[in-house]
């Protein structure tokens, strides 16, 4: 632990905020429905605005803590918001805040269940990423998959509830593996889970097959989540039977939640010098490599646009974990950086996905011809995240990729900067159509054969209503300004090179 | 096939049985741990301690007195339990029941029988009292009681019988076993030693003998009685007819 | 030493003399004696907790009855475990008792129910007395007086199937009796004492192995059928599920814990550590009973079409989690069994309790028939899914530190099939729990199912509910309150 | 050897089994409970035979008895306690034989768990209590 | 002499133990079983132990074979074929 902790409740306080809008539902269910709607989003405003204000605090490298309730001296809950937490937080509070007042309008039946489960999900990802130890982490942890079910079967429907079902599974399955590894870490590691700036377990408590067992059961157990491979399963189905707001927060963040104890596992419980003793960082970016490519090609093939963008979700949270296992400075840095990045675009992606699904009704991407022209803005929004997530210069997609590439040659091993140009490749071979076709092509406009027909007008007024798209504007243009500006004190530049200069000086 | 494998698991559990009480002490020497260990204080010290000629009345109402308070508990919730089960016949009066006892007697059973109870119950009635001087004590006299009731049923058919002994008074007695440990043992704690110690609250030293001896009686008295109450009551449940089984089942 | 001394004896008595005396009461006043009969069960659990701070973790309190000091009268004898389970029995039989106030009006006939009040308190009198008592002779009166009134409650309400139940549960239950009296016989006649205490001492360093290790076997087929350890359960499915749902929460809850935890005091502090080869071989034996009970219990409840059924076999699981935490033979396992039979006991006393809520408003007894239910009874299906979250496993609740502690239990004593066991017995609890939940929460339930009432069952019966379920989230959330001296007392029983 | 000058235990022992033999095989449910008693009787034995010592007395101080030949007391006294829990377990399961016979006209235990398991006939009235 | 006795009576409690069990008429199973345990009562009396010779007597064939006769007389008398 960083010795300049000092204890304060803010870290609990945020935590608890949005348990506000919890409160509001309770305080009147049926009538003032606007005001009870504003208050659900008031809970994640607010909280979002206490975490800003540690930022000062965190930049100088003080951390808050504070200690809830403990079992024994060595296993207790406690909240501690280092960098790296901070961090995670920071986007998860601002994507959570964007996702409830974009879902105040798009939600139509049940709001009471849905912003009751947001909320709690919310306080629960917070959690995770304030947990100052691996058992407060596995608690968050195994209560936001509980949370986050109720989010996935909003829709009710027999696909929503089969999807949801499957999500159980999964969960419920990686739940199990990662309370035995979290034991083994107890045990092997005697009882030291905490998040030591160098990693805590090393070689002379437990045997090297102890270790690498821990590991790869934390892997399967945070792969799950974190949508690698063989464990990606749930999240084709999730996606699309998830109301847009849920499954913009599902990719963005709670996919990230995996990937996230993954970094706290190889940065903080293992260390990266034990990683590469073990060997076991090698059979981590294979996966991850699979999983790219893999999905990469998967989502060609999708013809639902949240289908596709599910698939693509699940190759660049594999970014994260490509970037991790290269153990060079620069990867490490472009992996922690492209969690904030991918949130920004991916979930900008989805609320597009979102809006042209309330407006036009459409869900296949075969039928959005001329969609561009009903709603301009969002697939202008659409359009640059889409670009950006193809890696174009201006963009942060850009930063994470060519970071990527300098890790790869650090770590010398030009193997993934092939895997990156191919992935870019495949990126732009499935997002570039969708864009032509929203923007270059329109209804009736293949009858007439080759001929110049009249191109329908771009159409301002008619744009969905403004809570949903002022969301997905804020996020396309973040997209490109922390692209061009990253080394901004408050962007994701800042906080995350101070925790990788610790680690890979 | 089930006969064939539970015939061979006990035969199994029968050898391993036969093989362990081969390898037990001898029976009957002196030198076992069982006649060494703990029987000599009783022996010895267990007519000044319990001021009962009858070590096991001592041993089992002073000593172990706990356990006795166990077993009254357990004559007591096996009443209840088959009142549980077949209901108590109800209050008052057995209407519309037929005096039909259970085995068909003559008249020189009859005669026999109605000679014969009251004998029995004054056997038993001196079973229970010299309880701590030889053989016997509160259970077997109350058991005693118990079986001249049943001799007395048989013959006489549960109608006659439930007449001489009504529920009414069965009813309360059925619980003294229990209240009269309890306060024997109650008294115990007031006269300052542990629970269910036999002791009078600051009676005369030379006094005491004598009082725990009377205790003992009281204690003996109160098994007796509340044996013979439960007993009867648990016989004349199962007696009863079907018809008044069904009424209140 | 003050007056704290004498409470053990009375916390035992109370409710025994309060049996003997409901009859009084039952024939003057028939309406008090519901509740008459919390008031000796209030005062055993109010000196209960004015005993918590007198007894040290490592250390006990013995109580020497009639005065005689321990091999030649009778001891009781309280450790801080000891007092740990007496407290959970006291709280879990006054929360039942509360509860069934208006269950037995509808489910049992007029004329039984001062005995099932009668019958009720010397069954929580005998489990206080069984977990109390420091002589394996008395240890057998207790268990016989529990086994009995526990025959004869889940025969009470009188259907056709009670009363089969039951006289299954005699058949398997008396037999199982007398093997527990053989093997004290057997004890007696190689050491010559019945004191625990004095027959740890003796049986180190007597001669008799074949003697011992057999008594040891008969001691574990006596509790493992009073405990429902996996060969010998068949009672526990039929008895518990027709019992009346209070009843069947304080067997599955309290009488099967009570039995497992005789036969750890048995294990640990009458055959100790230095005799684990003579206990060895059983002890894998019972392990590996155990590790079949986690599978077979859930896989069964799985397939149960009845609730209170499907909660019966879950029992059987979770008895196996029990054992498994006792044959690690780690302080660790052993804390994480304790934990488990406190969770265990609150939330399965919960589940039953729920369950008697749906089959007390609307008859409903089948899982099919609970589809939607949370929209008329909400409070119900709110404990309900707590208290299951508690069953698997998740971490708020208490369950999880218990399974935290099993697992690890058998990590440090190096069983990793028991481990895999334990976690694929979560997993398959997690299935049958969620797929109650899932019915209730998230199916639209049949139009005229749950159409009329929209008040759920009467408060008497939901504060019990609550307060078992909301238990089980304060000792998950508070687990340092018992869990350190749970450690020590482990420490020191091993 | 051993076993025969123990012949007292060994018969105690066979006696058992012949009564768990009976309770686990016999079908019909009277003759189970007369196992059930053979069994507990067998026990008592041994407890008993357990206490004995060669010519032995009473353990009563009636005049001339002297304490060092006195019989174990101890196993008398428990055996006391043990013959009434006997009682009592056969009184219970008497009286349920009775009502079931009442209500399912058969003693054969195999007939009488044979019908429909519980749970199938779990319909709301049923609960409702009352033969 | 002693052992004589004692095996005579260990002998016929085992005999009767066997006939009880194998009877097929049940009232006769049970008035075997009386004597069964009046038997054992005269075995503990040799064993040196009169209380429990009465208690055996009065309980064991006194009230627990009655108990029986009662069951026998309000179920069935014949013990039923497979």
């Amino acid at each position: 632990m960083p010795d300049k902790s000092t204890f304060s409740v803010i870290p609990l306080i945020v935590i608890l905020l949005p348990w506000i809008s919890l409160l509001a539902i309770l305080a009147f269910p049926k009538k003032a429905e606007r005001l009870r709607l504003w208050l659900c989003a008031l809970g994640s405003l607010a909280s979002f605005g206490l975490l800003f204000s540690l930022l000062p605090g965190i930049l100088d490298g003080k951390t808050y803590t504070i200690k809830l309730a403990s079992v024994v001296e060595s296993l207790e809950m406690r909240l501690t918001v280092d960098t790296l937490g901070f961090y995670f937080a920071l986007i998860l509070a601002f994507l959570w805040m964007l996702a409830t007042i974009y879902s105040i309008s798009y939600i139509d039946h049940k709001h009471n269940r849905f912003f009751a489960f947001m909320a709690m999900c919310e306080s629960f990802i917070l959690g995770c990423a304030f947990s100052a130890n691996m058992f407060t982490y596995f608690i968050f942890y195994e209560m936001m998959t509980f949370g986050s079910y109720p989010l996935i079967i909003h829709e009710e429907t027999t696909i929503a509830r089969r999807a949801g079902y499957k999500y159980l599974v999964y969960a419920v399955a990686a739940g199990t593996v990662l309370f035995f590894a979290i034991v083994a870490h107890y045990f092997w590691g005697n009882g030291e889970l905490g998040f030591g700036s160098y990693g805590v377990l090393s070689l002379e408590f437990a045997s090297r097959a102890a270790l690498t067992t821990i590991f790869f059961t934390y892997l399967a157990g945070f792969g799950v989540k974190a949508a690698i491979m063989p464990l990606h399963g749930w999240v084709p189905d999730a996606h699309p039977a998830a109301p847009s707001p849920a499954s913009a927060l599902l990719s963005g963040v709670i996919l990230k939640a995996g990937a996230f104890g993954i970094i706290r596992v190889c940065f903080n419980v293992f260390g990266t010098d034990l990683l590469r003793e073990l060997g076991v960082y090698v059979v981590m970016a294979v996966l991850a490599c699979i999983t790219i490519v893999v999905a990469s090609v998967f989502a060609l093939t999708q013809d639902n646009l949240k289908r596709r963008l599910a698939y693509s979700s699940i190759g660049q949270v594999s970014y994260i974990i490509l970037g991790l296992a290269m153990l060079a400075h620069d990867g490490a840095l472009g992996g922690v950086m492209h969690l904030t990045h991918h949130a920004l675009m991916k979930g900008c992606l989805f609320l597009c996905a979102g809006v042209i699904l309330v407006k036009t009704g459409k869900k296949n991407i075969s039928e959005m011809a001329g969609v561009g022209y009903q709603l301009p803005i969002t697939m202008i929004c659409f359009s640059v995240c889409a670009l950006a997530m193809m890696g174009t210069p201006p963009s942060v997609g850009f930063i994470t990729k060519w970071l990527l590439g300098s890790g790869a040659l650090q770590a010398s091993l030009p193997v993934y900067i092939i895997i990156l140009l191919v992935s870019a490749l495949l990126n732009a071979a499935y997002f570039l159509p969708i864009i032509y076709i929203a923007f270059f092509r329109w209804e009736g406009d293949e009858v007439e054969g080759h001929g110049e027909t009249h191109r329908p007008k771009l159409v301002f007024g008619k744009e969905a209503d403004h809570k949903l798209v002022v969301p997905i504007v804020i996020l396309a243009l973040l997209v490109v300004v922390v692209g061009i500006w990253s080394n901004v004190t408050g962007f994701p530049y800042s906080l995350v090179s101070r925790v990788v200069n610790v680690i890979f000086p | 096939m089930k006969r064939v494998l539970s015939l061979f698991f006990i035969a199994a559990l029968g050898v391993l049985l036969l093989y362990v009480v081969a390898s037990m002490p001898p029976m009957g020497d002196p030198q076992t741990p069982t006649a060494t260990h703990v029987i000599p204080r009783y022996l010895e010290r267990a007519e000044e301690e319990t001021h009962t000629e009858n070590v096991i009345t001592g041993v089992i109402l002073n000593y172990r007195g706990y356990d006795t308070m166990g077993e009254v508990t357990v004559i007591f919730c096996a009443l209840a339990a088959v009142l549980a089960v077949l209901g108590r016949e109800r209050r008052g009066r057995i209407r519309g029941f037929v005096d039909r006892s259970p085995v068909p007697s003559s008249t020189i059973v009859r005669t026999m029988v109605r000679f014969m109870v009251p004998f029995i119950i004054l056997f038993s009635v001196y079973t229970i009292l010299h309880g701590e001087i030889s053989p016997g004590g509160g259970f077997q006299g109350g058991a005693i009681i118990g079986g001249s009731m049943i001799i007395f049923t048989t013959v006489f058919g549960l109608y006659e019988s439930s007449r001489r002994i009504p529920q009414k008074v069965r009813a309360p007695l059925e619980g003294s076993a229990v209240i009269v440990f309890f306060l024997v043992g109650a008294l115990g704690l007031v006269g300052g030693g542990n629970f269910l110690t036999y002791a009078w609250p600051h009676a005369a030293r030379g006094l005491q003998p004598a009082l725990v001896t009377w205790l003992t009686v009281l204690v003996e008295v109160g098994i007796g009685l509340g044996g013979a109450m439960v007993l009867i009551s648990i016989l004349f449940a199962m007696i009863r007819e079907e018809e008044e089984i069904a009424l209140t089942a | 030493m003050g007056a704290w001394r004498h409470f053990p004896i009375f916390m035992i008595t109370l409710p025994l003399l309060g049996a003997v005396l409901m009859p009084f009461l039952g024939y003057l006043r028939e309406r008090w004696v519901p509740y008459a009969a919390l008031l000796p069960l209030a005062a055993s659990t109010l000196l209960g907790f004015l005993l918590v701070g007198r007894i040290p973790a490592g250390d006990h309190l013995s109580y020497h009855l009639g005065g005689w000091e321990p091999p030649f009268g009778i001891e009781i004898r309280v450790d801080h475990v000891g007092l740990f389970l007496m407290l959970v029995v006291c709280a879990i039989t006054l929360l039942a008792l509360v509860y069934s106030r208006r269950y037995i009006e509808k489910e049992v006939s007029p004329g039984r129910r001062t005995a099932y009040y009668v019958l009720y308190l010397l069954m929580s009198g005998a489990m206080l007395g069984f977990t109390a008592t420091g002589d394996i002779f008395n240890l057998f009166v207790f268990m016989e007086i529990l086994a009995l009134s526990s025959y004869a409650l889940v025969a009470i309400t009188g259907n056709r199937n009670a009363v089969r139940a039951a006289f299954k549960y005699v058949l398997m239950g008396a037999p199982s009796s007398i093997m527990v009296l053989l093997a004290v016989g057997f004890l007696y006649s190689v050491t010559g004492t019945l004191n625990m205490a004095d027959l740890a001492s003796r049986i180190a360093e007597s001669g008799y192995t074949e003697v011992l290790v057999v008594s040891y076997i008969l001691f574990v087929i006596g509790f493992g059928v009073k405990a429902a350890l996996f060969p010998l359960h068949m009672w526990l499915p039929d008895a518990h599920s027709i019992a009346p749902s209070p009843i069947s929460a304080l067997l599955s809850g309290l009488l099967v814990e009570v039995c497992a935890f005789a036969l750890v005091r048995i294990t640990f502090s009458v055959f100790t550590r230095s005799a684990t080869d003579l206990v060895g071989g059983t002890a894998d034996a019972v392990g590996v009973a155990a590790a079949a009970a986690v599978l077979y219990g859930g896989i069964m409840a799985i397939t149960q079409k009845d609730l209170k059924v499907m909660i019966a076999y879950s029992t059987v699981s979770h008895i196996g989690y029990i054992f498994l935490g006792i044959t690690a033979f780690t302080a660790e396992g052993l804390t994480g069994a304790m934990y488990h039979m406190l969770d265990h006991g609150l939330a399965k006393a919960c589940l039953f309790l729920c369950a008697g809520n749906f089959i007390y408003l609307k008859g409903y007894r089948r899982i099919e028939e609970l589809r939607g239910a949370w929209r008329q009874m909400p409070w119900t299906c709110f404990a309900f899914a707590l208290a299951s979250i508690s069953v698997i496993g998740i971490p708020p609740t208490a369950g999880f530190i218990s399974k935290w502690y099993l697992i690890l239990g058998n990590i440090r004593a190096g069983k990793w099939l028991y481990t895999i066991v334990l976690l694929s017995g979560s997993i398959l609890a997690a299935v049958y729990c969620l797929r109650i939940i899932y019915y209730m929460f998230f199916q639209a339930g049949k139009e005229e199912a749950w159409e009329d009432a929209s008040r759920d069952v009467p408060p008497g019966m939901l504060v019990p509910v609550w307060a078992l379920s909301l238990g089980t989230l304060f000792f998950g959330v508070f687990s340092y309150l018992l869990i350190p001296s749970l450690l020590k007392a482990s420490a020191y029983l091993l | 050897m051993r076993l025969l000058h123990n012949y007292h235990y060994a018969a105690a022992m066979a006696l058992f089994c012949i009564g768990l033999y009976t309770v686990i095989v016999r079908r019909n449910i009277i003759k189970k409970l007369i196992g059930l008693n053979i069994m507990e009787t067998s026990v008592f034995f041994f407890y008993i035979s357990l206490g004995y010592l060669d010519g032995g007395v009473a353990p009563i101080h009636a005049g001339s008895a002297d304490p060092a030949r006195m019989v174990n007391p101890i196993p008398q006294a428990l055996i006391l306690t043990g013959i009434v829990v006997a009682l009592s377990v056969t009184a219970l399961a008497l009286s349920m034989v009775i009502l079931l016979y009442r209500q399912y006209g058969t003693l054969d235990v195999d007939r009488l768990m044979r019908e429909e398991e519980p749970a199938a006939e779990g319909a709301a009235g049923e609960g409702e209590g009352g033969a | 002499m002693e052992t004589a006795l004692n095996l005579t009576f260990i002998v016929l409690l085992v005999a009767t133990a066997l006939m009880a069990v194998w009877a097929r008429d049940l009232l006769a199973a049970v008035i075997i079983f009386s004597v069964y345990s009046l038997i054992m009562a005269l075995m503990w009396q040799r064993l040196q132990a009169p209380d429990l010779a009465l208690t055996e007597a009065a309980v064991g064939a006194g009230v627990t074979t009655v108990l029986f006769v009662v069951t026998v007389f309000k179920t069935r008398r014949r013990e039923e074929e497979e």
